[in-house]
């Protein structure tokens, strides 16, 4: 892992100017929202690295970061964070593997924000085993009939089109018989159904496949081709997720403020409690160091480092978000799962919600396992669905 | 030192576990938790007449059965393990142990057989909005008035403030820290409830003004009788948390058997054996501590408190590990409002910080026995 | 894991009987070690599972701990520190499945001392795999010829006998080619190195075993069972190791001496220091506790209970050994790897002795395998050596 | 902030990476360890004169070539992965740092020039017998004499102090903490050898008995160039910490992939997998903390006290980590004399408890930031 990239200052230049140029036409306080995102995309800001014409400029991913900052620091809307499938996810799966008509029809929408996306991968029975997936697509004349259930959908109650993998031949190998769609939400036979979990809130919702009826239009990649398709949707996630944290930001910021509120600073049980805020947020910037490290390394694309990243951030905000509750001592003992579904912040909210963080998105031994494969070159464990037609391979 | 239940013993928790399971299982916890009350009459009837739960550890000139700390450590396991939610704890570890650790005869006749036979349910209030449960500041202040002594102030995280009808509440007289009944339909006793962490454990915060009260014991005789009270909660919550833990690592068992991924069940995997296997370290360790407080509890009062710390700084942690990990197990199943693995986590989070979290009691056990004395044959936790 | 067991009353009073009897006919003050501990035997208090004539009394095991305290406390030497292999493994081993000879050849020498034992198990290419190990013996007209290495031999260089187990059919299954000896050290060919680890001594040995003949009356079970015989010495490890730590002995006395002696007691560094004290103490008495209480349950023999205490003993070890040199900090970079290997107790040994308790005696990650599999009945693992002949598994 | 090294500091890696598998791999390291030298002259000849290494963050002006900290980042990185026994760091790290650091033109001119080239070695003495590293009492005495100071007392754990022929000393003047230069032959000097638990670095503990010595800079002078010495020597220690924590991975990895036990490479084993990976995640998180120090010293001085401090805070513990792993996975081989493994394992101990350890530097980041300006937007090491 010695090898190392830096920005190429043509493409800084070219970024620059870029910049200077939508910024001086585009004045971000004086330009309605949606006309200003347009404009960023139109100038190939909003994936640098997309072909020029499409969002992009057709360079590198290393200034992704650097753009980001400087657009939303100048007064564009956050696009990430408000959306992050869209932007994270279906932008770049589309670009990669729409045809032109997709491409057309929905990257300067995803960007500007006009159509909400969620992503319907996960299922009650494939969660780590994401391949093993049972939602079923045959076909039929006029296109496809989907039926089964997908759970997790961050967005789905909002979204107008959904990332969507179907089993569409159960006697393939259960990597081989998926093919991806573009779907749309508003189709007959979805219905989306919020999912409350331990903290309260319903930012999950299950969505209910009953006899969609699909255009075959509405396919994306080859029939059959659905897993290299969901494994471009998944390498970017990544790329997105890091970008949004500002160095001792999130956890750790929250649990200075307690330590600065705190009466009790120098009780032998406070300093431990301070040596535990040290710890982390020595590890927290060490970790945000190490995002940054690895974007100044990397050439093109996401790579397996982003699992790395995000096994320690779980980890580190898991112990953060529960200092947090130590921190607040007895307080801690109240809490509101009523105003968390009404969506009032609180308190205690995060420290429930980060448990989630090593188990959504790839758990954490997932990750591990991808890293001892991937990174590091370790053999691999036997497998008995290896080499079988999935619909042979037991599932719970 | 005697680590292990006598037959007897454990056929009273075989007799716990079936009157749980057959009235306490998942779908009755979830209909208490949204319940206004908060525990089922029901229940709390079936326990004090068929069993006489409520009475078991009180002396039977007092209307109980006059059983010893182990006894209670196996119910209350049990009760952990179910995270029943009954105001047990409040009315029958903290109110009887607060009464008896305190000389009044007559304040046991009369308040110590209601809640030995489950008529009375009582709670003990002594933490203030400071959150601090050992040596903290009273500022609930009682004056002799007419006949009666007066309190005013308020009292927060009461266990069972709502429900229960008898409510002890430490305040400060010119003689220290005293005890005062206060009857809960008083005047001048605004109780509100609080929205709370763990769902399976109620708690309110308690308004007084001028509210009238009775005197239990001397003037300045809460003190001590608020410091064994809390060793005695201490260890009991530890029992709680042992049972409560065991269901975790019961739950992920199961569920690493049966969850079919990558074509096996998860358990074949052996990243999920060796986080059972740690949390079935964590619990077994946990039992000993447990079990250890217990008895102390019973036979070794010089090193309970030591022992209580002790219980209350490792359960409270494995507790809380062993919960993240049978989430971490469930993956995304885990973390969803309907599964009862959060309730769990919940709870475990919430025993900790109740009665002082982890950090807080190893450094009560060092204060307790001097950091000297914990050394070979120095201290009398060696008992 | 709810039933428990206490001891029976009627045991206590045979026991302490027996103990009164003892002492009183043999006063320890006044009597010579040799005759001393024939005398423990004779009285049946060297094993009191074992049955009455050969050591011990036909009882159950859970008075063990019971009867060693009360024997080194009135003044025995110390029988299970002296021959940690004889008592704990050459004795029950040969108890349970030595010929009638075997047993009245070698218990009564074996608690005397007269025999020391050492066990020729592990091998450079059996670790934690022991049952793959290489060591062949070959039937010859008046024996067995033997051919192996063997290595971390405790007492080899002291041993008249070694605990042996050999291949004696290669072509059967890993765990059913197996026979085990009662190997006389003397015997020509047998060559003993010392082997040198890292904390500078030589505690172990290497043993090379080329063209030793063995004697047919030194086989100890039936040709082809020598691994179950093996099991029963490894078993019985377990109840004798956790017997000789008294409570907050050990690593921990060692820790909270080196605090005592510690100027800097209020630092915020030193507070942080004495809170891995305190937890390192809870745990540790908490380990004890286990023990105390698995030693209350346990009606017969050992049980997989005793993975457990050795997998939390070993990290419990590792850190308050650590501990005590960060406590001793700048003091601890001097040590002496030559005064270890003339024996010279010296600070910071144990710091790196340590490193090898989880994994000498079943690695920790062996122990949790077996505890997941045999306490908890979680499904076995794929393994690719399974159901094939020894010779045609793959090893390194 | 820039967090990776350029082709050239790329290629200098390398070079300096292909010069010590040819010199300094396992079995030359064994042969040096057993010298009494402690180190091999032939290869720090070859060091200086083929690669100008000692030389390398020396001002050309004082013969060196001028490079930044991040060249010497990448080579301490490669000295650390192969466990270099040498005087590097004495010499080149810690007594051209503290020259650098006093404002004392001539005795540059005299001094550096010799390490730089090699020819001769330095080290500092500051440290004395109650082990502490920052802000200690100096107990060792100058008083001015006859054209020279004259030193009395004692310096311990001196890092190659048997073999430099210069040693840069700190004492205790009128005027505070000052440096004072002594030639090793000087009479008054007793240096004694000390056994030490990393047996790839190599400490003494110098008597001084009125022993003759030149004044470096003003009086007082020390305090501050031994507290910016101290920082650098953190960020370079922390560098081959990653070096030697990297190697440990390599190993580790190396031998599960060969390693067979149960008919299986060990690496197929999925907690031996996950063990690889968080080993992995340790060495790139420590790389990145201390590549964060070496831009740091180069580009942000204010911020270097943190950064250096933070450095070795992570990268003590996570070689530490990696160095035990280590072991554990190599199994009974890996405990053994033989094995380079407990190498490893003794350097990171050593190596954390050098300069102070993880804790300590924990509360020196807390007390150099304080602990309200570690927040977001607040503190100088955001840079």
């Amino acid at each position: 892992m010695g090898n190392s990239v830096h920005p190429d200052t043509d493409e800084s230049a070219i970024v620059d100017a870029a910049i200077a140029k939508l910024l001086q036409a585009h004045p971000p306080a004086r330009t309605e929202t949606q006309e200003l995102l347009g404009a960023v995309f139109d100038s190939g800001l909003a994936w640098i690295h997309f072909p020029v014409g499409i969002g992009g400029l057709g360079l590198s991913t290393v200034l992704h970061q650097y753009v980001y900052s400087s657009l939303t620091a100048a007064g564009v809307p956050d696009y990430i964070s408000e959306t992050p499938i869209g932007y994270g996810m279906a932008g770049p799966t589309i670009a990669e593997h729409g045809t032109e008509a997709q491409i057309a029809h929905h990257l300067r929408r995803i960007f500007t924000g006009e159509f909400v996306w969620c992503q319907l991968f996960s299922e009650p029975g494939a969660g780590s085993d994401l391949a093993s997936l049972s939602t079923r697509a045959v076909p039929t004349g006029d296109g496809w009939l989907v039926n089964g259930q997908k759970v997790w959908t961050t967005l789905g109650h909002l979204a107008q089109y959904g990332l969507l993998v179907a089993r569409t031949d159960p006697d393939a190998l259960k990597h081989q018989g998926l093919t991806y769609f573009l779907l749309d939400m508003t189709l007959p036979g979805v219905e989306v159904r919020p999912l409350r979990q331990m903290s309260g809130d319903a930012e999950f919702n299950e969505v209910y496949l009953s006899d969609v009826l699909v255009p075959d239009s509405a396919r994306i990649g080859g029939v059959g081709e659905g897993w290299g398709v969901a494994m471009t949707t998944l390498a970017n996630e990544r790329l997105v997720l890091g970008a949004t944290t500002p160095r001792h930001g999130g956890a750790i910021d929250e649990a200075l403020a307690l330590w600065s509120a705190r009466e009790d600073k120098t009780s032998a049980a406070a300093r431990v409690l301070r040596d535990r805020l040290l710890d982390l947020w020595i590890r927290d910037d060490v970790a945000w160091l190490t995002g940054a490290r690895a974007a100044q390394r990397r050439e093109s694309g996401p790579g397996p480092e982003g699992s790395v990243s995000k096994i320690a951030r779980s980890s580190i905000n898991q112990q953060t978000y529960e200092l947090c509750a130590d921190l607040r001592g007895a307080a801690s003992l109240i809490y509101s799962a009523a105003a968390a579904l009404d969506g009032t912040a609180q308190p205690g909210y995060m420290f429930l919600r980060s448990r989630a963080q090593s188990i959504e998105g790839g758990s954490s031994e997932v990750l591990r396992d991808v890293v001892a494969h991937r990174v590091l070159g370790l053999p691999p464990s036997h497998r008995p669905d290896k080499g079988i037609p999935w619909n042979e391979v037991p599932r719970s | 030192m005697r680590l292990v239940f006598t037959e007897e013993q454990e056929e009273l928790r075989r007799s716990v576990r079936r009157l749980l399971e057959k009235t306490s299982a998942s779908r009755e916890l979830r209909q208490v938790i949204d319940s206004d009350l908060g525990y089922d009459p029901e229940v709390w009837a079936l326990m004090a007449d068929q069993m006489g739960l409520q009475g078991l550890a009180i002396p039977e000139e007092f209307g109980g059965s006059g059983y010893g700390w182990m006894e209670q450590v196996a119910v209350l396991e049990e009760m952990g393990a179910v995270l029943l939610c009954s105001p047990y704890f409040a009315s029958v570890i903290l109110s009887a142990t607060m009464l008896l650790s305190i000389d009044d005869p007559e304040a046991r006749r009369d308040l110590l057989p209601g809640i030995a036979g489950g008529q009375s349910i009582a709670t003990v209030a002594f933490t203030e909005d400071d959150g601090r449960w050992h040596d903290a500041p009273i500022r609930t202040t009682a004056r002799p008035g007419d006949g009666v002594w007066c309190l005013d102030g308020h009292k927060t995280y009461v266990l069972d403030g709502m429900t229960a009808n008898l409510i002890l509440v430490v305040a400060a007289t010119p003689g220290g820290a005293s005890l005062f009944a206060v009857d809960a339909r008083s005047p001048g006793l605004v109780r509100t409830p609080l929205e709370t962490l763990d769902q399976t454990r109620r708690l309110a915060r308690l308004e007084l003004r001028g509210t009238p009260a009775r005197l239990i014991g001397a003037e300045g005789a809460a003190k001590a009788a608020l410091a064994r009270t809390l060793d005695l909660a201490c260890m009991a919550i530890a029992a709680e948390q042992v049972g409560g833990a065991q269901r975790c690592l019961d739950m992920s068992v199961e569920y690493a058997k049966t969850r079919v991924q990558f074509g096996q069940p998860i358990g074949t995997f052996q990243v999920i054996k060796h986080k059972c296997a740690d949390m079935l370290l964590e619990v077994e360790s946990a039992r000993s501590a447990a079990y250890y407080a217990g008895w102390a509890a019973g036979e070794d009062p010089e090193a309970l408190p030591a022992a209580a710390s002790l219980a209350k700084a490792y359960c409270s942690r494995a507790y809380c590990h062993v919960a993240a990990e049978n989430i971490q197990i469930h993956g995304g199943i885990g973390f969803t409002w309907e599964h009862d693995a959060h309730l769990y986590f919940k709870r475990a989070k919430a025993s900790e910080l109740l009665f002082g979290d982890a950090g807080e009691h190893r450094e009560l056990l060092a204060d307790r026995l001097g950091i000297e004395s914990l050394r070979l044959g120095g201290g009398r936790i060696d008992a």
